[in-house]
């Protein structure tokens, strides 16, 4: 009994993953052709990323509302960079993680140093952000011919290099931005579980003021977490403008729920009950994966939500509800 | 020898209440209306938060409140708009709306004519497959143009069974286009028989652009959209673009119109009930042909795009130019 | 030439807002001696430990260390400099959230100067053993969570970690006040060799038995001020004279018990756990009755069953002889039965309530008035003001946030709000931990006089604070009641022997 | 100096409040029109009246982030019951407080029992509500003389006294939603602050252990706060389904950040420094008075959601800055 509780919390989510993976390809074999799954791992990549980012934030016990707009911020300033002011693709990724990392670091100073609580302080440069990034172009979508304020048109041009960024496919084949997220994923894994800094981080959002009281630089370390969680935003930006090839006003707002999801289905995962690199990756692409199997059988969107939400539940309820029990 | 009050007696102060202010289409509609309003030298103040029909309702109180001289109400929901509009005329504010049937008999309504814009992309389709086409599509429900064009495509269906819709997606969701690539290559994938696609809205259309170059298979299917803007022209004349054609009315011009429209009904001017502006269909071969790169040469080389003849008067200045 | 080595603090000041913590204290603490520090709830001693350990970087005043100034901005710097510390605080040493091997070795997992940036858990997990050897931890399970842990443990792991670095001074805040005799004592022994070894350690306890017997000169501070330095030999009672003054005696007025009477509270074959043998224990009006026993020994788990948190596998509790059922919290208040929890700050006081607000807590009704149930301002300011002046709770006003407060204060005022109306039965868990010897004693005079025909049970594992108050003592070993003294013919001796007998000798007895 | 920072935190809000008050008017002075300013009251009431529901389960140290989608929910339902059901206005109002109510017991239960995290629980019902709402009518706006599946046209109409809800005016003057909004206000303050529900409510924000060892049944209580604020935001939508007239789909979506962008600055009101009635309504109405200020000033949209940002930013800042110095 206690052994099939404790692998049902363990491997339970891994299993209805597996079944609804087999469920989708037989009612629909194209469901299992490689370029379906890369197309699935596509679709999940810019939330991916940010939910990584998102777990930075979750592990110090804190929550970065600011993601969404971060990443938007990053899509309008890429464009603007590489279409108004026609700078190179290179200069505009480095100056969008710079942008991506400044707005960590000021969320990061509000929450430490003037102690305002995470939600709020976040909240706060989500809605600023958001206003912030239409202002050079006055609300307007970026791209090439886009009409200046002095009646120009806008010359510059996405660059070749840039576009592959979110374009490109390794081997003919594997998508680049899904290499990003699997490289960033690993990265992310390996810092949080099997590096010092991602114990530091654990035990910060465990007892901060007992890991200050051992002597970790508290303030630093939280601080570094929104710094990352912002320069991964910004990262996630400039891959969804590479995707997308232009500056889209749109880009935001779905962002951040769906980031915050991922991150926190990530809980469910191997039962682990707390934030972490590998569950946040495979509930994004969980959901990535529903989503995707959902449309091919023709179920009209607003399913979509409802079985997002769904999952969501059950993944959580099934976890906590065992976990209590033990 | 403009008529009072645009004989310089008072500064004219008009509202533009939007519904929707985000997107290329809503920009461009702004941009000819701030530049008519400009050149006739009248005030104009926006009022829009994005998609939030009971704020556009107050925002029409709220202009009452300032004393406005004339209403521009844009897109909106009848059952919402029509009593706050209803209220405004009764205060003496003439009210114009682009988009939105407000049921008054005092409201002259500008539109699109959706449902040709519909036809006309649907006619480029027939001509392209004669006729003979698997057709994937996009389409959100409740949302009155693209309703519209819905009935359009209804109706083609019904004409020409020729015609079949394989399947059907669509999503409001942010990032749009994206999401919508998402939808579409699981579409494509799970329905490989479509040889066409229906997206009768320019965000969805870059959406189905962006699936099919993601599945590389913009040889085999090609996307018939509405509305048009510089990044639609420029994805439509990259070299292999499955883009064929869309219909579109001019926003920019849309937008000059209900001003004129609005300034024409503070003067006491007559003017129509109901003035309904022709699409005009573009294909990808006219543009090329053209040498059509962003809306200012297309609208230098169709003058007939730019220039809506509605809602005109001698004393009303109109944008030579065509800045838009 | 005076001897250089050594850690002095010269003339520390210290300000909290409007509240001035400390001002002008100035000691030395010499290489090889246990220097104690005593001062009433309040005084300033964690916050001088906190300013020495570099956890408050902004202070007035010096730190010498082996006469060179030192300045350490981060507990970190003070950790290097060779200054380790237990905080009074459990909590604030452990991280409930990770395992027990984690929080062993959270030096070298947060710190690890030098080493690799990698997690290498062989390291982590010799580190954690040879921690826990010191300390002869080797039975805890490595591989918990601490969340899961007894305080007592945590305490340990707390002090087997600042032990483990070597320290040039070791600096422990109220380190017993949540472990047993026998942890006591092992750690007493590791602080003797520590000393040989020229190790200043700094020992702070409200524990004055303990410091008579271990240390060698004892500086207090009082209200923040320098109060003077003691060296050995000194007793108990000097120390209290310098710390507060004269203490009164208490008058304990043991009611004479009459056997036949019925009691106020009877326990009647209560068995806790399914197999343990059941629980007997019967306490008559007026009476105060001190359960001992060393930690584990199911004090407290009597102590939640009495008050409705858990449920008995079987047996009865009698309130005057008549039967009653708590099936929770609420119903065991409404049967007239009290209880002050032994983990204050987690499950007594809410922080960011005022004084008054966490008095009348339990008893909101009274103060809201129906049917409308609104606030009555007055009257519940009337209560909490007569409630505060009872207990001698030092604050600025009763509308005080509670978390200002020192703990003995705070401890007070949690007393207090069980004390406000009539009771059958008060439970009192480890009521004096952290409590200086003037609060208890206001406290135990306080039961004292209002006890009336009431009933009053008290666990603690400190056999003294048990005697302080009792007017007979229970001891506890392993979930049994093994024996009892009045406290007119107690027999410590007996009493230690009954609190540590092993399972095997119980069984034998029985 | 001591009493200058304990002036500016007490009253340093309503101060800024004040002067942006003042200013609007000088520079336009229609925003002082008796009619502006209950435009700007109406302008608030949804997202204020959500608000005081997020403020309850902030209060006991929650958050409910599926607010928004209940909303939009009970705009969805009233509207179907009217308009597809032929549903009489009371009964359809009463049906929606009921689901509304519901949804919280779903909330409730699934943190309280199956002891899920707060935000991860709500977010899952967020997600599973917002899909959930457009399954009745196939993802389409309700409104009468819409298709049915059947082919039917749907006959029903919103009744006189529901649109009386969200457009009536007492004294014709006073816009009902803000009567309602005011009165709830003053309900929720009272509760919070003068009842012993509300002292139990703060009670188990502060220390929920400490609450139950006194008695308080903690986990009826957390319960009840999910309860309320779903009780709550389905009457926000009840309005304004009234308001808008229509069953639309996009209802929801501003208003989950709104309600809890509005009780996040009532932690700077009066330095409360904790969620509460009184500053959630201030809260919202300065937002309120700000957005309907700068577009009289004709400042483009995406300034708003910028100066918003700035606002809550430097609202908190000022706040929690003091109060630390203290
Ligand atoms: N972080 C703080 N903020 C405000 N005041 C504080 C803070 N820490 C301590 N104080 C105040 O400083 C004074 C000294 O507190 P401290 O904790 O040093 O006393 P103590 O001697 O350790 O008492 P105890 O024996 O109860 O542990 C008290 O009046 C306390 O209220
Ligand atoms: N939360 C818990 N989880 C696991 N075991 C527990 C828990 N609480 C108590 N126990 C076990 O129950 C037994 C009795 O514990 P209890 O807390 O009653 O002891 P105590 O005599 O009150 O000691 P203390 O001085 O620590 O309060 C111990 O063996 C302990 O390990
Ligand atoms: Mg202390
Ligand atoms: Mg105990």
């Amino acid at each position: 009994m206690e052994k099939i509780t404790s692998f049902s919390i363990k491997y339970g989510f891994i299993i209805v993953m597996i079944a609804s993976f087999v469920g989708f390809g037989l009612a629909e074999p194209a469901f299992w052709g490689w370029h379906n799954l890369f197309s699935i791992l596509l679709g999940v990549t810019i939330y991916g990323i940010l939910a990584l980012g998102v777990t930075f934030t979750l592990v110090t016990d804190g929550l970065d509302l600011s993601v969404g707009s971060t990443a938007a911020m990053s899509v309008m300033m890429a464009s603007y960079f590489m279409v108004v002011m026609e700078m190179s693709g290179i200069a505009a990724l480095v100056t969008c993680l710079i942008i991506g990392a400044l707005i960590g670091l000021v969320n990061g100073l509000l929450i430490v140093k003037i102690k305002i609580p995470d939600l709020l302080a976040t909240l706060g440069t989500m809605f600023l952000i958001q206003g912030l990034q239409l202002i050079p172009s006055g609300g307007r979508s970026i791209g090439t011919g886009m009409m200046l304020p002095n009646g120009d048109e806008a010359m510059g041009e996405f660059t070749e290099g840039f576009l592959y960024l979110g374009q490109g496919r390794v081997f003919d084949m594997i998508p680049t931005p899904v290499i990003f997220m699997l490289a960033l994923g690993i990265v992310v894994y390996v810092v949080l579980e099997h590096t010092r800094w991602g114990r530091v981080f654990y035990a910060i959002g465990g007892n901060a003021e007992a890991a200050r009281l051992v002597g970790a630089n508290v303030d630093r370390y939280r601080i570094m977490a929104y710094v990352l969680s912002g320069l991964i935003a910004s990262f996630g930006g400039v891959l969804l403008a590479a995707r997308v090839g232009r500056g889209d006003v749109s880009s935001g707002a779905g962002l951040l729920l769906d980031a915050v999801g991922a991150a926190l289905i990530g809980f469910a995962v191997l039962g682990a009950r707390k934030p972490n690199a590998f569950g946040t990756i495979v509930g994004a692409i969980f959901v990535g994966m529903l989503l995707n199997g959902l449309t091919m059988l023709n179920l009209p969107y607003f399913w979509q939500d409802f079985i997002k939400g769904a999952v969501l539940v059950a993944a959580l309820a099934f976890t906590f509800s065992l976990a209590k029990q033990r | 020898d403009a008529p009072a009050p645009f004989d310089g007696s008072k500064k004219v102060h008009i509202a533009m209440i939007r519904q929707m202010v985000e997107g290329e289409f809503m920009q461009m509609y702004q941009a000819g209306a701030d530049r008519q309003a400009d050149l006739m030298g009248i005030k104009l103040t926006t009022f829009g938060k994005n998609m939030d029909n009971q704020a556009q309702a107050n925002f029409v109180y709220q202009a009452i409140n300032m004393g406005v001289d004339g209403i521009i109400i844009d897109h909106g929901l009848t059952e919402t708009m029509k009593k706050p509009a209803a209220d405004a005329i009764a205060k003496g504010i003439p009210v114009v709306a682009f988009d939105v049937d407000l049921q008054h008999p005092e409201v002259n309504q500008i539109a699109q004519d959706d449902h040709m814009l519909g036809e006309l992309s649907l006619k480029a389709l027939m001509e392209d497959y004669n006729s003979q086409a698997n057709v994937g599509y996009v389409y959100v429900a409740g949302i009155l143009p693209l309703d519209k064009r819905h009935v359009a495509f209804e109706k083609v269906k019904e004409a020409n069974p020729g015609i079949k819709e394989i399947a059907r997606t669509g999503t409001l969701e942010s990032p749009f286009s994206v999401k919508n690539a998402e939808q579409v290559k699981a579409v494509l994938r799970a329905n490989p028989e479509i040889n066409a696609y229906f997206a009768p809205f320019d965000e969805f259309g870059k959406g189905v652009i962006m699936a099919l170059e993601e599945n590389n298979m913009t040889d085999k299917v090609k996307v018939y959209t509405a509305d048009i803007s510089t990044q639609d022209i420029q994805l439509m004349i990259k070299d292999g673009s499955p883009w064929a054609a869309t219909a579109a009315t001019n926003p920019a011009a849309i937008g000059a119109v209900s001003v004129r429209a609005i300034a024409k009904k503070i003067a006491g001017e007559e003017l129509p009930k109901d003035i309904t502006i022709p699409p005009m269909l573009f294909t990808q071969q006219m543009l090329k042909d053209a040498g059509v790169k962003n809306m200012k040469q297309l609208r230098a080389k169709f003058p007939k795009f730019n220039h809506v003849e509605r809602a005109m008067a001698p004393w009303i200045p109109v944008d030579k130019k065509g800045l838009f | 030439m005076t001897d250089k080595r050594g850690i002095e603090v010269r003339n520390i000041g210290k300000s909290f807002g409007a509240t001035r913590a400390l001002d002008g204290v100035s000691f030395d603490f010499k290489p090889g001696e246990i220097f104690a520090m005593v001062g009433a709830n309040g005084a300033g001693k964690s916050t001088l430990i906190k300013i020495i350990c570099g956890y408050y970087p902004d202070y007035e005043g010096e730190i010498l260390i082996d006469g060179e100034l030192k300045q350490f901005s981060s507990p970190h710097d003070a950790t290097n400099a060779g200054i380790a510390t237990v905080h009074q605080i459990i909590n604030q040493g452990v991280v409930q959230t990770m395992t027990v091997r984690e929080n062993l070795a959270l030096a070298e997992l947060l710190n690890g100067d030098g080493g690799s940036v990698l997690y290498r858990p062989a390291q982590i997990d010799a580190r954690a053993r040879e921690i826990a050897a010191k300390m002869g931890l080797d039975d805890i399970d490595f591989d918990q969570e601490v969340s899961e842990l007894e305080q007592s443990e945590r305490q340990m792991i707390a002090i087997a970690r600042a032990l483990a670095t070597n320290p040039k001074m070791l600096i422990l805040d109220e380190p017993t006040s949540s472990i047993s005799e026998r942890e006591t004592e092992k750690l007493f022994e590791t602080l003797f060799r520590l000393k040989e070894m020229g190790v200043t350690i700094l020992y702070v306890s409200h524990r004055l038995h303990e410091i008579e017997r271990i240390a060698d000169r004892v500086g207090v501070i009082r209200d923040g001020t320098y109060g003077g330095v003691l060296d050995a030999p000194f007793n108990v009672r000097q120390i209290v004279t310098a710390m507060v003054g004269e203490i009164e005696h208490v008058d304990r007025h043991a009611p004479v018990i009459d056997g036949s009477q019925t009691p106020k509270i009877e326990v009647r074959d209560l068995v806790i756990e399914a197999g343990q043998p059941p629980i007997n224990l019967k306490i008559h009006k007026g009476e105060i009755v001190g359960v001992t026993g060393l930690i584990g020994a199911g004090k407290s788990e009597l102590a939640s069953v009495l008050f409705g948190l858990t449920q008995p596998v079987s047996g009865e509790i009698l309130v005057d002889g008549v039967p009653i059922y708590s099936k929770s919290v609420r119903a065991a208040i409404d049967n007239g039965i009290f209880m002050v929890p032994e983990d204050r700050a987690n499950n007594a006081v809410v922080a960011d309530f005022t004084i008054r607000q966490n008095i009348t807590l339990p008893f909101l009704q009274k103060f809201f008035s129906n049917p409308l149930g609104l606030l009555k301002h007055g009257h519940e300011s009337r209560e909490a003001t007569r409630m505060v002046k009872a207990m001698g709770v030092k604050c600025e006003s009763e509308l005080s946030n509670i978390g200002e407060l020192s703990g003995g204060n705070q401890q007070k005022v949690v007393v207090a709000r069980w004390l406000m109306t009539t009771f059958n039965l008060l439970i009192l868990d480890e009521p004096f931990q952290g409590v200086d010897i003037r609060s208890r004693h206001d406290i135990n005079a306080h039961i004292h006089a209002n006890r009336g025909d009431r009933a009053i049970l008290m666990l603690a594992a400190d056999l003294d604070e048990v005697l302080e108050v009792a007017d007979r003592v229970v001891v506890m070993n392993h979930g049994q009641i093994v024996g009892e003294q009045h406290i007119t013919d107690i027999d410590r001796d007996t009493l230690l022997h009954w609190t540590s007998q092993s399972p095997e000798d119980l069984k034998l007895q029985a």
